[in-house]
């Protein structure tokens, strides 16, 4: 496999994306990218950067502001032999393309009784904090987790980012490739650790007093609340992919610590938070010695004043309390 | 009155078909008539579930379209498309299995009627959502375009989904990737229950078109000669690296917008001007006049027998099991 | 209050959509109804019929295939002092028309820190369980509800459908109302039954044995497997609106009943019943005696095929199997 | 090179803008360029949040478009409104404050550049969705149809919005409903780091535009005078209820996409040229001709002092208190 380790430095988030990409396109021609300034432009945040030099117009496609179009375009283009990698710059902007990816990519294999497969990625990116207003900083993965057919990743550092959009592009149906801005410029600590497939949560630290699951940002978010809490042990599991998701990971870490503290960046009402509470309640419910929690954004479109983003969405802060909470309970 | 407009680019070729392509072109609209037909009788009968829409009196459009593709030629339709698939080299036979929702079925039953595909003959799928299809097809001949194999892709849709976004943006694309496709666009007079003609002002469908760069023609969509020839120029044309082109072809949609529709909205006397412009009697009487008798009628019986054998059998087949309700779900 | 209870025949659901919208109609001048053949067609469910008739083509407006350009239009003109209630047919088409609802609609009073209202509803319509296939079956309110600023009502009986749909057109929010097609042709039962507020769930049954929560169609699906259960006894609860949420209702049934059961007839994969068992987790966790589970559909597209669409969608005999299981635990 | 096109419909007055209102629009122009050269000056002093696009450039379109509208007109606007904001009459301490993220912003500090609005002025709304204001500022119009006293509503938008379905569905729905609604395309010659002319192939956007059966009309848009013109031809059409109009503006963004943007994609030497063409120093010329000297200087200066003015208050003016998070949801 090829690997972008050969760079002195880690490399960060962004380039880990970039190098997946550059990587699958080169060991297989019928991988092509597609999206609004991804090609000429590398990218309104610079993660496509080199590729249009490298493969071309053909492979490396600027399309008009047609999300709906390109979406549907790359469904097509899968059906008939590509691999098509199409972006979506914000993940705010699916509501105007949703149909390609939930009507037609999610269910085409289903609809044709395996006739068709649909190999095909959906990359986005999100990520609040950064004063981006209600319509560029929504956290909306699980409405995407929510749609049979479709998996969902969401890496959390540059290690993973490089992983799963490999695997992502090599399966050989749909997936939602969640990415956050607000980690592109971090660098991988482990970059030597092991790949592990899509599916596999990974136990980033261990703990007998309760369990944290969390994905994306939320992962070095909650490091940090841990950090600051040296008294506090806790497992904290990274799911990686929400869809495959990992229930057995969970489900044994909360049977062992007793209590459980789902973080997101999404909106908690209807979140995909509820998800996991319910597979904990489900696989580990006689095992607890405490309760189950969630800690998400509070429930209102993400405020565009620094002050109120802060005290909508969740932090190390936000994170310590509810791991008090769950401590308490 | 359906009346051919101005050329913009593409040039159809003026001979009419011969005899003998005129003749296979009568067998697949004698079949699509013959499936439609069943599907309409086997509904009412309660075998096909669901939502179903035929095309009877739209054969001709289907059937000199995919007359002129190629296998491996691609096409993508809509929730009216039995008549593109059965055209483009459909068996009937598991088209009607999954309109019976068996195991035997095209999609293994887990599509029916709106949602038909063989991906082996290029059949990217009817489609549910109106205007869907549109930037699907645009897709597949982006696909055929990078493999220079001359493949083109067809997109049939109807005049009510011109006003869609995914219609828009699907042209917008074509154009932009000059991409070998041939948008279709099948002008039955009806959207549901609203007539179309003039129903939401504007020009016509040939400007809106053309207004994106792309050649556009419009056919009368009941000569299947016609449809033919123009097809054909628009898909040499494509084949040859010169991009999209768009044909509206005026038919008329015979039946309900779905089975079981009570079509109070129809206009009166409409449906029995059309009826005189049925594709097949079309053919019929052009064949007859060239000394060919009573050809339609035997294609028509030949298709019934064959789709009352698909009948037979598709009440025969098995239904998926239950517990298979979860394979192909694949993610 | 207009009340269609001078008919004779206590009215069906469809009946009493078309009569809430017909009384507000007449009530507010500024009530207008746009959608695909809603107007001289009456609606693809006959649910607007007449309306054209009385109000005219000025108030009940039929629009071309172009869903997202009529909700957007919707939202400008409710900002300019209309009361759209505009028609989304089937609701797996919100694919194409979600940005008017989720980005536009749902945020502007925030954005605008109250600067504006949007006094709109969407009104759509579900309902598996006849063949419509992969996508004209499905049941995607918990995205909705995900949604800050989207209330979201669930009707499960024509008296509902009135007193909600009501509320709905009055409130200066936007409301997402959910019909159920399967439910149209049922008359109320209880057509004399006072009207409740949305976010007021109604407790349908009362025992002690287990709490069932659900909403739309399930709510007779339930009652159904609870008549085939004469040895249970639920508090079985129809939430009738997702959003606003009645969890005080909830949690206080489950820490009387000790166990729950979340009916829904969306997908469980990250669908909306996580949120009730949530809700129940973090309000009843130390009053459970049992599991608190969901079920809901399986986590495929809706298939076409009878028999498959039956192994899929939830019914009588799957809830019977799941408060069994709920009741074992 | 920027060259009125036929008229298609839409006539606009002839005689150029009286001295008087010359200058009240470069008062204008004035204090939108000083708005945005201070929106850019704090954005890198981190006083302004987020993603901020400036129109510093096009500040002729903003003043003639909206120079003709009353306050119950209607505006919707994109990503780059304070200009279209600042001409519809919204008050730039509260949109600084905005800007700033406060209290006492236009929005409470909710919204932000992005989301810019004021329903007493009838600006429904900067936004962060391309394409996302047409269809709105449709239904405004809708609105104001139903009404009968005469409002109309502005829609702009870039002309890289025009790929979108949205664009689309606004234009049908527009027609189809002859809503007193005049699309004002601000061609800047940028969408993002993409030059537009030419980039997606095709007819021109009045060539597109037209084949909705929408009077399109292209327009010199740094001329204030001929934007006025134009626009008011197409308000007064669509008052009396001959529905709506499309004009292109031609103009050019002189700044980055957003604040920050390296530009590497910048057309070498366009800039340069199109500096000649802007839009203040044209007026001021032609107020000059007219014996009027040194008002463009004047009115700048008064305008960067108002616009200090601003920047001083907000920067003194209380951020929300975050308890407050929740407030305004609505629902
Ligand atoms: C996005 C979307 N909106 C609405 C519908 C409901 N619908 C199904 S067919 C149809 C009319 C389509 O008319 P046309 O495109 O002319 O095709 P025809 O039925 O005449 O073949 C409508 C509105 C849908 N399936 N998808
Ligand atoms: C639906 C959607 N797609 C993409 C974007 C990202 N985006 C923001 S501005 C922009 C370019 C817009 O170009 P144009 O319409 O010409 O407006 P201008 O920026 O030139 O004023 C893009 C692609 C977006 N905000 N919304
Ligand atoms: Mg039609
Ligand atoms: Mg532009």
């Amino acid at each position: 496999m090829p690997d972008p380790t050969a760079t002195a430095k880690p490399p960060r988030y962004l380039d880990a994306v970039n190098a997946a990409l550059a990587d699958e396109m080169r060991a297989d021609g019928s991988v092509i990218a597609l999206g609004v300034d991804i090609g000429r432009g590398g990218g309104a945040y610079g993660v496509t950067r080199g590729l249009f030099e490298e493969f071309g117009a053909d492979r490396v496609i600027d399309t008009p502001i047609a999300e709906a179009g390109v979406l549907g375009a790359a469904v097509g283009a899968a059906m008939a032999g590509q691999r098509p990698v199409a972006e979506v710059m914000y993940m705010d902007f699916v509501t105007v393309c949703l149909d390609p990816i939930v009507n037609q990519a999610a269910k085409l294999r289903y609809m044709t009784g395996g006739g068709v497969t649909v190999p095909i990625v959906f990359r986005t990116q999100t990520g609040g904090g950064r004063s981006g207003g209600a319509q560029h900083s929504q956290s909306l993965e699980g409405i995407l987790a929510h749609i049979p057919g479709l998996d969902v990743y969401c890496p959390s550092d540059a290690r993973d980012a490089y992983d799963l959009l490999v695997a992502a592009i090599r399966a050989d149906h749909p997936v939602c490739f969640v990415e956050n801005r607000r980690l592109y410029g971090k660098r991988a600590d482990g970059w030597e650790r092991e790949a592990l497939p899509p599916g596999r949560a990974r136990l980033v630290r261990e703990g007998a007093d309760l369990t944290i699951v969390t994905w994306g940002r939320m992962v070095p978010e909650s490091i940090a609340a841990l950090d600051a809490l040296p008294d506090v042990a806790a497992d904290l599991i990274d799911l990686r992919t929400l869809a495959p998701l990992d229930v057995d990971t969970v489900v044994e870490s909360v049977r062992r610590t007793g209590r459980c503290l789902v973080v997101h960046e999404a909106v908690e009402r209807f979140g995909p938070g509820g998800e996991l509470i319910s597979k904990v309640a489900e696989g580990a419910l006689f095992d607890l010695d405490g309760p189950i929690l969630r800690h998400g954004a509070r429930p209102t479109p993400v405020p565009y004043s620094p002050g109120l983003e802060a005290a909508m969405l969740p932090d190390s802060e936000g994170i310590g309390a509810a791991i008090a909470r769950t401590l308490e309970g | 009155m359906p009346a051919e407009d101005e050329d913009l680019k593409i040039e159809p070729a003026s001979a009419p078909p011969d005899p003998e392509t005129l003749r296979e072109r009568l067998r697949t609209m004698a079949r699509i008539r013959a499936f439609e037909e069943q599907v309409g009788r086997q509904f009412r009968e309660g075998n096909v579930h669901g939502f179903v829409h035929t095309s009877i009196g739209q054969e001709a459009v289907a059937a000199g379209s995919c007359g002129v593709l190629d296998r491996d030629d691609f096409i993508t339709t809509t929730h009216r498309g039995h008549g593109h698939c059965l055209a483009k080299g459909a068996d009937p036979e598991p088209m009607m299995a999954e309109l019976f929702g068996r195991e035997t079925g095209t999609c293994h039953g887990r599509g029916g009627s709106m949602h038909l595909a063989d991906a082996s003959l290029g059949i990217l799928g009817a489609n549910g959502i109106v205007g869907a299809g549109v930037p699907i097809a645009v897709g597949a001949a982006l696909a055929a375009r990078r493999e220079q194999a001359g493949r083109v892709a067809l997109a049939f849709f109807g005049e009510g989904a011109v006003h869609c976004g995914a219609f828009h943006e699907g042209m917008v694309l074509a154009v932009a990737w000059q991409a070998p496709v041939v948008f279709i666009c099948e002008n039955n007079h009806y959207a549901e229950f609203t007539p179309s003609t003039g129903a939401w002002g504007g020009p016509g469908l040939l400007e809106r078109a053309s207004a994106y760069g792309v050649p556009a023609l419009r056919v009368e969509g009941n000569d299947v000669g016609k449809v033919e020839a123009a097809v054909r120029a628009a898909v040499n044309s494509a084949r040859a690296g010169a991009g999209p082109a768009f044909l509206e072809m005026l038919t008329y949609r015979m039946g309900g917008h779905y089975e079981g529709d009570a079509e109070p909205y129809r206009v009166e006397g409409e449906r029995e001007e059309w009826a005189e412009r049925d594709p097949i009697a079309a053919v019929d009487a052009t064949l007859a006049a060239a000394g060919q008798d009573g050809v339609a009628k035997a294609l028509l019986e030949e298709a019934r027998q064959e789709m009352e054998a698909a009948v037979r059998n598709a009440l025969a087949a098995p239904y998926p099991e239950p517990e298979a309700v979860m394979e192909y779900v694949g993610a």
